[in-house]
């Protein structure tokens, strides 16, 4: 999907708030955020495509404000009650207010039927998808050229996965775009490697 | 604002929520309270810096480690003990050299090598260099301290899909002859991610 | 700039809040900074391209969260002051309180020079710029191609006219867009016309 | 949050930030107590909705003027008396018919020809319908209440420009021999922004 999260690129925001030895964890109550969304997974409650699409489902203006681990928990929430595991009204009866969830998904696509296979050096094209559910291709690679530089390990295919929809395994490509190509006229010279699911890929002939 | 079937009603708080799914899962038997504790003892103990500290200043010092660490560096850190989650395939490590840079991040979410690296920074889950990264790498670094030659090349890494990066430094120069465990103190989470040097 | 304000075909947004005979104003204070900078466009302090540019260039939070008039509160005082007319000082001063403002600009740009002359019918594809200023483009359009159906008045290219630079007057054309063109498989089947700058098209062959 | 330099102040309310500039604009001379008289009395009285609606019923009742209205919409609602801002320079008038249906929206703010059909209602304004009416239209009209068939062609206009868009609706089929008085009497800001049809 199209959504707030798909943030690289974007203009507007300021400088980065950088420190020295900069805190992973900030209150008490973030650690345990991480511990119970790494529990759920270990119990299988969700995977962690599911985990990442339940934060990218959050409300826009949730999603700008809310702070990294309350991104954590709101999926973390949403999907304990989507898989019928807790019910919203215990929740917020427990939590003595209102508890926060994300919209409900779209749904997901299964892996593109005719994949290439693409060897270190091709010269390959990000197809112009619209995917109304969970995709792990960022925005600013879409309808980009790259070259691949290499190949990475398959994963199941996260567009399927974050749905419940069967998912084989596909590989990912590193592929190398230039900044040029990605924003022309309009970036700081560099290459960018993004790693890309084969589904999302075409040759360039 | 996000729910508007609820708003008769404040927002609980964050913590109070927090409490709220543990007590939850407590009732069902699923020991929250265990493994959070196992949680914060990997956190705290486990998943730290000093793991991918100790990858780099053998790099430095083996070349036969190295070679196998550039090949494959998910195989290559278990010859230090070190583990990544199984979700983890593969660990692929950039080598900085005199000529090129490279840093991490990632756009979508927040995605790295956490056990390797140690788990980010604040600033890495930040809307500012999760949106900045990609397209104003330069300039972001020098915002934030590493001013590099325009002659340097940047690579920026997208942490996109389950292959997780770390950045192999260039050894000061000021190094030579240290043993290990001299080296490895030098290395930080930092400049693992890409935004320092040493 | 690709912004926060840019959200045409963004997706994990929920219901438009409709009701019928819906308010314009809710707060009395809302008009008066309508008022208000209505007055400050009377007086020349600023044209309506740099009101808006203004606006977007709020830092993306809290562009997100205020409201319409507090967007426009904010787009007011940022150009009072970058103008020289108050001070930050004086408005915080006198608020009792911070008073945030918009983030600096950057650089606009001219006219592109070799405009092409569209008529009716005509086959257009727009460009795939990335300006740093202000721009009338929607990003989805970015790249896409469609078929001139009018034109409209000639008005000063904006991308000019909000950053103080010589901006001539040139034409927009009324540009008819399919939904399948712009958001392929992932959009209700629908036209959308867009008024776009002759600056920003180029012709299809 | 949108300013770091000043995290130690709180944010002062919009209404004091507003009564501030108001102040340093009567301190300079600038009258703004005037303006905003001025002003309520052009929001409230002048730019009314009932400005378009007597375009609507003339352009169904006047073929002559219906045709010089869709040439050029500016240059007809000045017949009637009608205004629009010096920088609205093109008033386009999208003719509604039984096979087609228009729909405006501004997806980069919130343009409208207030002066003709009435300052914009909150909603239009709002992120909801600036995202979503451009690739979800037949969704959004629904969600609103007009459930178009799917045989009816939707045209969406994206007000990108200072040219200006109304919609000029089917005249209901009970209206026939009605005056022009009482038509306008049914012609709605909603209809002439096209989220309903009368």
């Amino acid at each position: 999907m199209d959504g707030m999260h798909d943030l690289g690129g974007k203009q507007g925001f300021g400088r980065v708030r950088y420190s020295l030895k900069a805190q992973t964890f900030h209150e008490p109550w973030e650690k345990r955020v991480n511990a119970l969304y790494s529990l759920a997974v270990k119990l299988g409650i969700f995977n962690m495509d599911e985990y990442r699409h339940a934060i990218e489902r959050m409300e826009p203006r949730h999603y700008l404000s809310a702070s990294y681990y309350e991104r954590s928990l709101t999926s973390l929430a949403t999907l304990c009650v989507e898989k019928g595991i807790l019910t919203r009204e215990e929740l917020e009866r427990r939590a003595y207010g209102a508890f926060p969830l994300s919209t409900p998904s779209a749904p997901g696509r299964p892996n593109v039927a005719t994949r290439e296979h693409f060897k270190p050096g091709d010269k390959v094209k990000v197809k112009t998808d619209y995917v109304p559910g969970h995709v792990r291709m960022p925005g600013y690679i879409r309808g980009k050229t790259g070259v691949v530089v290499s190949e990475s390990p398959a994963y199941p295919f996260p567009d399927a996965h974050a749905h419940g929809v069967k998912a084989a395994d596909e590989p990912t490509y590193d592929v190398r775009f230039s900044t040029e190509e990605l924003w022309p006229n309009s970036a700081d010279p560099a290459f960018v490697h993004v790693g890309v699911f084969q589904s999302y890929l075409e040759r360039v002939v | 604002m996000p729910d508007q079937s609820h708003v008769h009603q404040t927002t609980a708080s964050v913590e109070q929520r927090v409490d709220a799914i543990q007590a939850a899962f407590d009732e069902r038997g699923m020991k929250p309270g265990e493994f959070i504790e196992e949680f914060r003892h990997l956190a705290e103990e486990q998943w730290v810096p000093e793991n991918g500290a100790r990858v780099v200043a053998k790099a430095w010092t083996d070349p036969a480690f190295r070679q196998r660490l550039l090949a494959n560096g998910r195989d290559a850190v278990t010859e230090l003990g070190l583990t990544m989650p199984v979700h983890h395939r593969h660990l692929v490590v950039l080598e900085n050299t005199p000529a090129v840079h490279n840093v991490i991040c990632c756009t979508l979410c927040s995605c790295t090598a956490f056990s390797i690296i140690g788990l980010p920074p604040d600033w890495y889950k930040d809307l500012e260099y999760r949106s900045r990264a990609v397209r104003q790498s330069r300039t972001v670094l020098k915002e934030m301290g590493l001013d590099l030659p325009p002659e340097i090349e940047i690579r920026v890494w997208d942490t996109t899909a389950d292959t997780r990066y770390m950045v192999l430094p260039v050894r000061p120069a000021e190094t030579a002859g240290w043993p290990e465990e001299k080296l490895a103190k030098l290395v930080t989470k930092d400049a693992m991610i890409g935004v320092s040097r040493l």
